[in-house]
């Protein structure tokens, strides 16, 4: 039990930092590679508060708040720099936070930091996570459907165009990167208190890819086929335990054939064959 | 209403626009002509603010907006199209044009967020399309679409923002001798209905035909200025499109 | 002579980006594509090498078969996997890429072993030249020869070469450069090769210069490719090789003074953020 | 296999008959999780080739109790956020003992998860301090990085006399804790640490290092790292004309550090847990045993491993294996035990105290070259 329990925690993380990007990436048409970075910062704001006595609740909500602060710092970066150029800085990014938390040893360092207050049990964490998904899912389904989803499209298609309607295209990049990283701060909140000990390794360029084929393969743009996208890739490599071996060779190549044989991922298989668009 | 004073700009040494100054008075349809390399597009997008000045102001309005970004420009009434129709090519002909209906709206993320009533958007941009005659397309992607129907929802694109000044960028290319024509006659109605309207044009016929007043830009900088017939009786400005290819040349 | 050593260091460093780099621009320039995998091309032309070497005792033997299978494996990359979805949006092609770098890394360990090889007899290695209180290794020396050489021979075949005119003819046009009777197809398959050619080789003398061929040591030597050539301004040749130069001593550098702050991939990537804010197109690219 | 209804019970069954593997289920599962693919994997191999040989060894003499032992292998990848499903998944398959043959950051995530569950967890080699402070149940069979720290300065300072060093310190936790411990002792000795430089897991490219280390001239180095960066750091160290002694850690301690540094490997000292020419029979076996099976030489690694899976073996035997609980006092009342890494026993914390070896390189091979057995200087804490 408490092994499907520790599985539905981590895939409904995974579920909210992949509709995280998917609200960067996909609504807002803004490419990251650095995703990860984020979930790290919210890791460190919320575990560091933790540890310095602030109750759970507001360290997660702090640990937010950093997040989406550095959200809005690369929001702006993306500003100047756009689509390949907006790709490799965000990948930047991943680096630059990965390799300044190894050399801080108030951040632990490559030690990271252990001993997070964990005021929950396991359904706590699980029930959290899972309550987190759902309200990240409501939340994408809800932009989607506004006038903000709408300006998202239009600048995610052609900024120049979005701009000469009267899009504010800055102000829209912004919010996107601010609630997508946001959305990761939370995560990495939860993971914090659920595993009392983040190091940085746990944030670096793989889990930023991760997090990205998450979205790609349930289909950019498609909030419930990111959530199978997360949920399939968070269960595949517990599934697969049994080619422990190849694990990775079967990461990458369903990576490769999803491109090669359905970009749009599930939710573009959904549509090929039932005709329906996923929302 | 508009006013540029003292334009401009230098890419890599070469002066693209030179000290122009022009103005555009309230309801009026001129005309900005000029050789390929003239500078026209350059001079376009310092008036609409996709390039900053080096030097020189623009005023709308009364008001300096040189560094004022293009959005809030649009907001404003300043409006443009682009040379190149670009449409959102994803979403169908009604939702390109309910975008920019929806200013208002989408004015501030925030507010955006928490807005999901589409109807009065969806009206207005549904009468856009009507009286364009494109309500047929309405539901088809843009994508789809052919170049006659993507210009005139361009045009719906930008009427749905209520301009009072309209800057429109070779409006006429890529159409047709009859599709040109009537594109023409949309853009003079226009006007007379009160939108002011600064019109970038290769197609020299329709531009004479339509506009009050030409301005001709040659070399970066304002060669003649008046009513289109006296303007193009000018020894220079037929010199200078004559030797255009020279000077593009020599501005490439 | 301190500052002296960490600029020779920062130069060497900086051959290696550019051999790689140059690959990766060519790429770019062409097709628009963030090539990833040339990660994997590297490192099969790294244990090819090292296998021949071992084999044969002949490092000319090892630098050709490595050469010439990892000038197979990137054409076959571009057919299998980039080809057909050149039409697909940008991070289509650059997740496909990343799935090969994946897929193959593992794959190199499973075949190789999750131990690095190294070279059973590497004189190279074992060999340094004194110059006054400087003291470089004989692969130091050679990175430097074979960076120079190779982007020399590109440099010619570029400019005076029918295939490389072609090849130029297609980067600022292909639909110009078809109707005029250019393969375009035919470039990509000779710039795939090209790129692979010179990532192949710079494998082997990485391999070399570590004594030490593992299944991830392309990874970061590719995504500091894509830091470089986007630093260069995306496809620009010239821009390509001053910012593997210049990332390569800053990081020299950047590792010693930057020490308690920082480490060697954030430094890189600190360089192209601060870069790319102050110059978005790049520094040799063209402001749109 | 835990089995939990009738059909599985019957799929069981079914199963043993068709195969007939006689009392298959009365196997001893320990469970065992490894780096095995990832940037580790091949020390992660290493490990679980030192846990099976073990294994191998204590089936073949008849197992424990009459019962053999079966090791139920996972991979952790060298991940913190991997270990955590993989602790419960333990936890939910019954099993009474785990071994950790991982890094610190795997080992430190499940460490928690298994103290709650009162599951004995021996870790093999991860050095971080905090896993064994998790709980009553941790135990670990390697040195603690500050024990080993110390024990490089008083061979600096004592046996090789010398006073300026210049630490090059891999930028993880293995390097920070032998860091933190060696400039904790470096005063008790009289060796002052003039400088130092760190590098990341993944550099292979030294160059900026070298000029420093030349520029500071100290008189000996003591690098932490592993073999894959250690190897080539020293190579080019030594490249770059820096002649001064070289003192490493258990982290080279594998004939991949010799065939990457080749003449360069030459000289260098190291501190671990494993003597090349050692009496000890039960060293002597392993090293010999471990060469004979897997056809290349014994490391560090597999011996700690080795050691771990002994340490359970051995507190089966006494209380049976069945009760996690008894199972814990076993364990922690192990004292002076013979194993491949030594004379073993555990303090209060659950830290092992053994002597800690000293060996050279020469000709190519690890050979003797002094052992330390201080047992106030090694003292690990016990708190």
């Amino acid at each position: 039990m408490d092994y499907y329990l520790s599985v539905a925690t981590f895939a409904a993380l995974n579920v909210i930092l992949a509709l995280g990007l998917n609200l960067i990436s996909g609504f807002c048409g803004q490419v990251s590679l650095g995703h990860a970075a984020f979930y790290g910062l919210g890791a460190y704001g919320a575990a560091l508060c933790s540890v310095a006595g602030l109750p759970m609740g507001l360290s997660v909500a702090v640990g937010m708040m950093v997040a989406g602060a550095f959200g809005i710092l690369t929001g702006f970066a993306a500003l100047r720099v756009r689509e390949d150029f907006l790709a490799i800085v965000t990948m930047g990014v991943g680096f630059l936070f990965l390799g300044a938390v190894r050399k801080q040893a108030w951040l632990g360092a490559e030690m990271g930091i252990a001993k997070i207050p964990s005021p929950l049990d396991k359904w706590g964490y699980a029930m959290l996570a899972i309550g987190g998904a759902v309200a990240l899912l409501l939340l994408s389904l809800h932009v989607r459907r506004s006038w903000m989803g709408r300006a998202f499209g239009a600048v995610a298609q052609d900024e120049d165009a979005a701009r000469s309607i009267g899009i504010d295209v800055s102000g829209y990049k912004i919010a996107a990167f601010f609630i997508g990283t946001a959305a990761a701060g939370l995560a990495g909140g939860i993971y914090a208190h659920m595993t009392q000990l983040i190091v940085p390794d746990a944030f670096n360029f793989v889990q930023s890819v991760t997090i990205l084929a998450m979205v790609v393969v349930g289909g950019i743009g498609s909030t419930l086929g990111v959530v199978a996208g997360a949920v399939l890739l968070t269960l595949m490599p517990e599934m697969f335990r049994f080619i422990n071996d190849y694990k990775l060779l079967v990461y990458g190549g369903l990576l490769l054939a999803v491109m090669r044989f359905s970009p749009e991922g599930l939710a573009g298989l959904v549509h090929r064959w039932t005709g329906r668009r996923l929302a | 209403m508009l006013e540029g004073r003292d334009l401009s700009i230098a890419f890599g040494g070469v002066r693209a626009v030179a000290g122009v100054n022009l103005r555009v008075e309230r309801g009026e349809l001129a005309g900005l002509i000029g050789p390929n390399g003239a500078g026209k597009t350059t001079l376009l997008r310092l008036l609409t603010g996709v390039l900053a000045p080096d030097s020189g102001s623009v005023r709308f309005e009364g008001r300096d907006v040189t560094q004022m970004p293009i959005h809030r420009r649009a907001q404003l009434g300043f409006v443009l199209t682009h040379q190149i129709v670009r449409p959102f090519r994803d979403m169908t002909v009604l939702d390109n044009v309910m975008v920019a209906a929806a200013t208002q709206v989408t004015l501030r993320p925030w507010r955006a967020l928490v807005s999901v009533d589409t109807r009065p958007a969806r009206l207005r941009a549904q009468a856009l399309l009507a009286r364009l005659g494109i309500a047929d397309a309405a539901d088809k992607p843009a994508r789809s679409v052919p170049l006659g129907y993507l210009k005139r929802m361009q045009v719906a694109r930008a009427l749905a923002l209520e301009p009072r000044l309209l800057m429109l960028d070779e409006p006429l290319a890529g159409l047709n001798y009859t599709e040109a024509a009537r594109f023409a006659d949309l853009i003079a109605q226009l006007n007379a209905e009160g939108i002011t309207i600064v019109l970038v044009e290769h197609n020299l016929g329709e531009v004479t035909r339509i506009a009050r007043r030409l301005l001709v830009l040659h070399n970066g900088a304002v060669l003649a200025e008046g009513v289109p017939r006296d303007v193009m009786a000018r020894h220079d400005v037929r010199d200078a499109y004559l030797g255009a290819d020279q000077d593009a040349v020599a501005h490439a | 002579m301190y500052y002296v050593e960490l600029l020779l260091v920062g130069l060497v460093w900086g051959c290696t980006y550019a051999m790689m780099a140059l690959g990766l621009t060519l790429v770019y320039g062409l097709l628009r594509i963030l090539h990833v995998a040339q990660a994997t091309v590297f490192t099969l032309g790294a244990y090819v090498g090292l296998l021949v070497a071992n084999h044969t005792g002949s490092l000319a033997a090892a630098f050709v078969a490595a050469g010439l299978a990892a000038g197979a494996l990137g054409p076959l990359i571009y057919r299998l996997v980039y080809q057909p979805i050149l039409d697909k949006p940008p991070f289509v092609a650059l997740v496909a890429s990343i799935g090969v770098l994946i897929a193959m890394e593992d794959g190199f360990r499973l075949v190789f072993g999750p131990y690095g090889l190294s070279f059973a007899k590497n004189t190279w290695f074992t060999t340094s030249l004194r110059f006054g209180g400087l003291s470089l290794n004989l692969v130091q020396i050679w990175i430097a020869i074979a960076a120079v050489v190779l982007l020399l021979l590109f440099a010619l075949f570029a400019t005076r070469t029918r295939a490389g005119v072609a090849w130029r003819a297609t980067v600022s046009d292909p639909a110009i450069a078809e109707s005029f009777g250019v393969s375009v197809s035919g470039v990509r398959h000779l710039s795939f090769f090209i790129a692979s050619v010179l990532a192949g080789v710079a494998g082997v003398l990485v391999g070399l210069l570590n004594n030490l061929v593992e299944p991830g040591m392309g990874s970061v030597i590719s995504y500091k490719g894509l830091a470089i050539i986007v630093l260069g301004g995306l496809g620009n040749v010239p821009g390509t090789l001053l910012a593997s130069v210049l990332l390569g001593v800053v990081e020299s550098f950047g590792t010693v003074y930057l020490d308690k702050v920082m480490d060697r991939d954030a430094i890189a990537f600190m360089f192209l953020i601060v870069v790319l804010m102050i110059r978005p197109q790049g520094l040799l690219g063209k402001a749109h | 296999m835990s089995l939990k209804s009738p059909s599985t019970l019957l799929v069981a069954a079914a199963l043993a008959a068709a195969f007939a593997v006689p009392a298959a289920a009365q196997n001893i599962r320990i469970g065992f999780h490894a780096p095995l693919t990832g940037f580790a994997a091949s020390d992660g191999k290493t490990a679980l080739q030192g846990a099976e040989l073990a294994v191998e060894q204590i089936n073949a003499a008849g197992g424990v109790n009459g019962r053999k032992l079966e090791l139920v292998v996972q991979d952790d990848q060298g991940k913190p956020d991997q270990a955590l499903p993989l602790a419960n998944k333990y936890i939910g398959e019954g099993l009474k003992v785990v071994i950790s043959g991982s890094y610190s950051g795997p080992t430190r995530a499940a460490a928690g998860v298994f103290q709650n569950a009162r599951i004995p967890y021996i870790t093999a080699y991860a050095i971080h301090p905090d896993i064994t402070r998790a709980g009553n149940f941790m135990f670990r069979t390697s040195f603690m990085g500050e024990v080993q720290g110390r024990a490089a300065v008083k061979l600096i300072g004592d046996s090789l006399k010398k006073r300026k060093v210049t630490l090059l310190t891999l930028n993880n936790d293995f390097g920070q804790a032998l860091s933190a411990g060696f400039k904790e002792a470096a005063g008790k000795f009289g060796v002052q640490v003039t400088s130092e430089y760190t590098y990341a897991m993944g550099d292979r490219q030294f160059g900026s290092i070298v000029a420093s280390v030349k520029k500071d001239d100290p008189e000996v180095l003591y690098i932490s790292g592993y073999f894959f960066n250690g190897g080539p750091l020293v190579a080019q160290l030594r490249a770059g004309g820096v002649t001064a002694p070289i003192v490493g850690t258990e982290g080279f301690d594998t004939h991949n550090f010799i065939s990457i540094a080749k003449d360069a490997a030459e000289g260098v000292i190291i501190t671990t847990s494993l003597d090349r020419d050692t009496k000890l029979p039960e060293m002597r076996q392993f090293i010999d045993d471990y060469e004979k099976r897997f056809n290349v030489g014994a490391e560090m690694v597999a011996a700690s491993t080795h050691t771990a899976v002994n340490v359970v073996a051995a507190a089966m035997r006494k209380v049976g294996a069945d009760d996690s609980v008894k199972l814990r006092e076993a364990i922690a009342a192990t004292k002076d035990m013979a194993v491949a890494t030594g004379r073993i026993g555990f303090n209060a914390l659950g830290e092992v105290y053994k002597a800690a070896q000293i060996q050279i390189i020469k000709g190519g091979k690890f050979r003797y070259y002094a052992v330390i057995d201080d047992p106030v200087l090694l003292a690990p804490p016990t708190k």
